[in-house]
């Protein structure tokens, strides 16, 4: 079974690495780039067969690892 | 006889003043100089090497040297890299070299995910480059290393060291290479090559920090890469 | 009366943490209730941390004078002349809470806000330093949080590209659930470009540059207030981010616009942003400012006048420019391609106005801002101190095995070597480290002199044993500025000025607010003793969780200065025959040593303390012989005592080995293996130099004990004679080296 | 207009991150996972309106300056 799970910033926390990435397209003559918000993609591979189980691991793993949720939203995905 | 260096300054580059103290005052006996070229620019001027120094250049957000090898000046680097002239790109001017596809491979995060600034031993070797002909080529010596993205990658290695183009391999303080001695995890200890013409060099070591004893780096073995680049120009082989 | 935002009352006061006569006297400062955004902006410069109302009275007593002083407290960091028209700007600071919250950013944006504080000032900021206390090694989030800290201030100061040169680390039970994260930043400005946070010149146009403005940090009490009842908490994010990158750029815009006659006054926005930066500069000057807010370059949508106000969004400057020359100004930001707007300018009415699209948000006096509380907090002796004021050593038995004891000692946390740390640190960036960090107890930057380009240093050590201060507050305090100065002296700097920062419990109870006055006391005795003034500083309290305090902890940095760089002296030995000898006292005590804690879990007793007549001498003998340039290598006698002292040399340089015999034993063997005590130093010296060093020694009356001599593979020690230490430099290295992949 | 890029390492290439991740996994007691992989998700707010040509746009900026295809692979994904 494989998770995907998308770490985001919260919509008030500065995103540096975005901001970063925006002006430089902007400078590379990209015109309509509003704006660009960098997170991480992690894909995990699980032993479980049963989704429900494996959500709720994998849930468990980003509250507790995977993401830091004073700063961070998550979302998981079970394929 | 005079030889001019140009010093690439990049938003978030912070090896630049170092790089310039060492061509501009702590060889300038040797007729070195040097000044530096602002990002922005679009021309190099007069100049007869350049440096690429080290730094996080637009804070190397995305990926080490990414932003800034598509800087403006970044054109004419490569115009006077294809010219012959030689061009060596330290640390994030390794990465940027790399980006900008002067250079082959790419940079990842070191292997233990930490920034790490060390001194390490390096071995010379390859065909010789307008930066380490006057090193015997396996002669190791003293440079310290301070970088977090350092870990080489090349999707085709065996070519690369079949044309002889790693010019510096990290080693232990006897020469030997080994998996300890190799600080990031880099495929074959490497810590520098050079493009297929050869002018074009970049390595992860700071020559620029070894210039000088009362530095505590424990060496001046950085000073040779330098003198190589004066010999080299001062024997007019390049351009 | 100005109608904004929901309405003010005491309880929403209180909510913004200010107590009921506090809020009355606010009333009564005005003659009117506040507006909502004149209660945000008070509740934050009159909180503790940008009023110091509990610590005001106290901190006026520290000496902040001296002939080297340019700018002593009160301003952004303090200024020291180093000669040759040069001055080095230096402060500390902590961000200990942010830290514990969100270790990474916490602490970058503790080394960013120290910076600022520095480049402010007009210096180029060569070099930082950073003392970190973590809890017990053992504890569950221990690892998490020292991972998190030494990235976050690593990747801030490399990617700024400052070296850090210092600092130090400890583990200890008390920081368990609340760590400390104090970063230090010197800079070197010409002593006559000293720019300060004035607000002056009628009509002077007041300049914003730097970071977008967000919704960063603003005070979690009012998050809940009806005006914000669709702003979500997530729009507020307590967690800075920090953006080294952003403040390389600020800092070479604004050493350039520094080199132009442009700028009144400068000051960067840190704790209470836009709000302390206006009402200071305001205050400072004796004007007023008047503020436009919807000029002022932001981040996100819809911010109200009150989150503009309050939000501590970093990497941002406020400065006054003088009219008509704003343009220069700008031009020079658009060249780092920095966000930049005039969002305001200086008046003469003494208040602080704040106005958005034309309409009043604020109107405040900005003495009465800037002036605050000012509280005298009841102190009483804590009850602990009498349970740990003496020692009993019967159960504890002499080392019966020496060298396993040494190798323990080694191994234990607060003595083994910290390169896990500092090598996540640039610590040569700037070709300007002479004495990096693991070579002595303090680090050294190379400073050019500009006219002759002659080379000097200047000399930086920061640090604070905390278990002396816990168990002898005044007397503990007192030998942190006395160890402070002893690093400068080992490695050949003559101590000049000192910063703190000062890390306590809460306030509130008297035991705390005691041990605070003791320490302050402490503090400044010492250094007007050694006219090594306070410059600087910073106060953190309320570090308690659960009502646990950690141990106090008043961390000192102190600058020295070195007239030549090549006097400098690191502490590993150099070379098999130089001779090895203690200056100063041979044994230390065992009150309140690591040894007791770490090897026999005893925390009691008295430190040695220290006599200023007696140690004096020891410095100035030290100093002598580094100008002479007689030592091989220097370090001074500290944690651990004489054989972790012996040992750190032993692996500091090349790994030599080293035969010593200890004169026959009179007290304990662990006292004077392990014993501790104020200004002792090891130095290592040629046969050639060893007739000087005795002579400047007996010169200045001071004791001087040769121990041995550098050599072989082994450390080797005998007492009276007999052979009780015999350990390969391996197995010392091993001990050394290993204990940071444990606990990592 | 907002587009969604999924930046992973290409299959040979070394994941150090993603691997210290299923190590610490493991030590917080998660027993069945098998692999971790850390990518990187971009989302990019864009004024054009076409989905086709903005695709055309974010994949340029993949190849110019989001992804390094000696050892990346993207994926475009336009809401
Ligand atoms: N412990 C202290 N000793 C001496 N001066 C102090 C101390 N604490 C604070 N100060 C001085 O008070 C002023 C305000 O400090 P602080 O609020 O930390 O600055 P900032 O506004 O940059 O956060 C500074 O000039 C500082 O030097
Ligand atoms: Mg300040």
């Amino acid at each position: 079974m494989k998770a995907k799970v998308y770490v985001t910033l919260k919509s008030g926390v500065l995103d540096p690495q975005g901001q970063a990435v925006g002006r430089t397209l902007g400078k590379l003559g990209y015109e309509g780039v509003k704006g660009v918000r960098i997170g991480k993609f992690v894909e995990i591979e699980l032993e479980v067969d049963d989704p429900k189980l494996a959500e709720e691991q994998v849930t468990k793993m980003c509250d507790e690892l995977i993401a830091n949720t004073v700063m961070e939203n998550y979302r998981v995905e079970i394929d | 006889m005079a030889h001019h260096f140009g010093v690439i300054r990049f938003p978030g580059s912070n090896c630049d003043d170092d790089a310039l103290h060492i061509v501009d005052t702590v060889l300038a006996d040797r007729g070195s100089t040097g000044e530096f070229l602002w990002h922005k620019e679009t021309s190099l001027g007069q100049v007869d090497a350049l440096v690429v120094p080290g730094g996080f250049s637009y804070g190397d957000y995305l990926r080490a040297g990414a932003m800034a090898a598509h800087a403006p000046i970044m054109e004419a680097v490569i115009a006077f890299a294809k010219s012959g002239g030689p061009v060596v790109g330290i640390c994030n001017g390794f990465q940027i070299l790399c980006e900008a596809g002067l250079l082959e491979g790419a940079l990842t995060r070191n292997e233990s995910l930490r920034f790490i600034c060390k001194d390490i031993f390096c071995r010379i070797e390859g065909r010789p480059t307008p930066f380490s002909k006057s090193l015997p080529a396996g002669r190791h010596v003293g440079m310290p290393i301070a970088h977090a993205e350092g870990c080489y990658r090349h999707p085709d290695v065996e070519r690369l060291e079949g044309e002889s183009q790693v010019i510096f391999r990290y080693c232990d303080a006897e020469g030997g290479v080994t998996a300890e001695a190799n600080p990031n995890g880099s495929i074959n200890n490497i810590a520098g090559i050079c493009n297929a013409a050869g002018n074009v060099v970049g390595l992860m070591p700071h020559p620029e920090r070894a210039c000088e004893t009362v530095l505590g780096a424990g060496g001046v073995a950085g000073l040779a890469l330098f003198e190589s680049v004066l010999e080299t120009l001062s024997s007019g082989a390049t351009r | 009366m100005i109608q904004h935002g929901p309405k003010v009352d005491a309880a929403l006061a209180s909510e913004h943490g200010l107590a009921a006569d506090e809020y009355e006297k606010l009333c009564d400062g005005l003659g009117r209730d506040p507006s909502y955004t004149e209660l945000g902006v008070v509740s934050v410069m009159w909180s503790e941390h940008c009023s110091y109302k509990s610590s005001r009275i106290h901190l006026k007593t520290l000496p902040s004078d001296g002939p080297q002083v340019i700018e002593g407290p009160g301003e952004n960091a303090g200024v020291v002349d180093i000669g040759d028209g040069q001055a080095v700007v230096f402060k500390m600071e902590s961000h200990n809470h942010p830290s514990f919250l969100e270790p990474y950013q916490g602490a970058a944006t503790g080394v960013g806000g120290i910076c600022r504080d520095v480049f402010t000032m007009g210096a180029r900021p060569i070099a930082i330093a950073d003392c970190l206390r973590f809890g017990n090694t053992e504890h569950e989030r221990t690892s998490y949080l020292l991972h998190g800290v030494v990235a976050g201030v690593g990747d801030y100061g490399n990617c700024f590209g400052v070296p850090n040169v210092t600092g130090d680390v400890v583990f200890d039970d008390s920081y368990n659930g609340n760590i400390l994260v104090n970063a230090f930043c010197l800079g070197l400005a010409k002593s006559d470009r000293i720019f300060r946070g004035y607000a002056s010149g009628v009509g002077n146009p007041i300049l914003y540059v730097g970071a977008k403005t967000g919704r960063d940090g603003i005070h979690g009490a009012t998050m809940a207030s009806a005006e914000f009842a669709e702003g979500s908490d997530e729009k507020r994010p307590a967690v800075q981010v920090g953006d080294p990158f952003m403040e390389k750029l600020l800092l070479e815009a604004c050493l350039e616009l520094m080199e132009e006659d442009v700028l009144v006054g400068i000051q960067d926005m840190g704790a209470a942003g836009l709000t302390s930066c206006s009402v200071e500069m305001a205050a400072r000057a004796g004007s007023g400012v008047e503020l436009h807010l919807e000029n002022v370059p932001m981040r996100e949508e819809g911010m109200t006048p009150y989150e503009l106000m309050l939000s501590e969004s970093q990497e941002r400057m406020l400065m006054v420019v003088t009219k008509g020359k704003e343009q220069k100004a700008l031009d020079i930001f658009a060249k780092w391609d920095l966000d930049a707007a005039v969002v305001g300018e200086v008046t003469e009415s003494g208040k602080v106005i704040v106005k958005m699209h034309k309409e009043v948000y604020a109107d405040l006096p900005a003495t009465l801002l800037a002036e605050g509380l000012k509280y005298d907090r009841p102190r009483k002796r804590p009850d602990y101190l009498d349970e740990v004021a003496y020692l009993t050593l019967d159960s504890v038995a002499d080392p019966t095995n020496l060298g396993q004891t040494l190798l323990e000692m080694l191994a234990a946390p607060n003595i083994c070597d910290k390169s896990w740390v500092f090598e996540q640190y640039d610590h040569m960036v700037r070709h300007g480290t002479v004495v990096r960090p693991g070579q002595a107890s303090s680090g050294v930057v190379r400073v050019f002199e500009p006219e002759s380009g002659r080379s000097k240093g200047v000399a930086i050590a920061a640090g604070c044993n905390s278990r002396h201060v816990y168990l002898a507050p005044y007397e503990g305090s007192r030998l942190a500025v006395a160890s402070a100065y002893a690093d400068l002296v080992a490695v050949g700097a003559t101590p000049l000025a000192t910063t703190d920062c000062l890390n306590f419990g809460n306030p509130e109870k008297p035991g705390i607010m005691w041990q605070f006055a003791e320490s302050i006391r402490g503090i400044g005795d010492a250094c007007r003793l050694l006219e090594t003034p306070i410059v600087s500083g910073n106060v953190s309290l309320y570090n308690e969780t659960d009502g646990e305090a950690i141990k106090p902890t008043p961390m000192i940095g102190m600058v020295g200065l070195l007239d030549d760089i090549d006097q400098v002296v690191t502490a590993g030995f150099k070379e098999a025959g130089h001779r090895i000898a203690v200056v100063g006292t041979l044994a230390g005590g065992l009150g309140g040593s690591e040894y007791l804690k770490h090897c026999h879990g005893i925390e009691e007793g008295a430190p040695v303390a220290f006599d200023m007549a007696k140690h004096s001498k020891v410095f100035a003998a030290m100093l002598e012989m580094t100008k002479a340039k007689i030592l091989s290598s220097a370090e001074d006698v500290s944690d651990g005592g004489l054989l972790c002292c012996i040992s750190e040399c032993c692996l500091g340089g090349e790994a030599l080995g080293a035969n010593i015999s200890l004169p026959v034993l009179e007290g304990r063997l662990d006292e004077l293996c392990f014993g501790e005590g104020p200004a002792r130093f090891l130095v290592s010296y040629t046969d050639e130099n060893a007739a000087s060093v005795a002579r400047m020694a007996s010169g200045c009356g001071v004791g001087l004990l040769e121990i041995g001599c550098v050599g072989g593979r082994e450390l080797r020690v005998s007492v009276g004679g007999e052979l009780r230490l015999d350990e390969p430099i391996d197995a010392l290295a091993r001990a050394f080296h290993y204990t940071f992949e444990r606990i990592s």
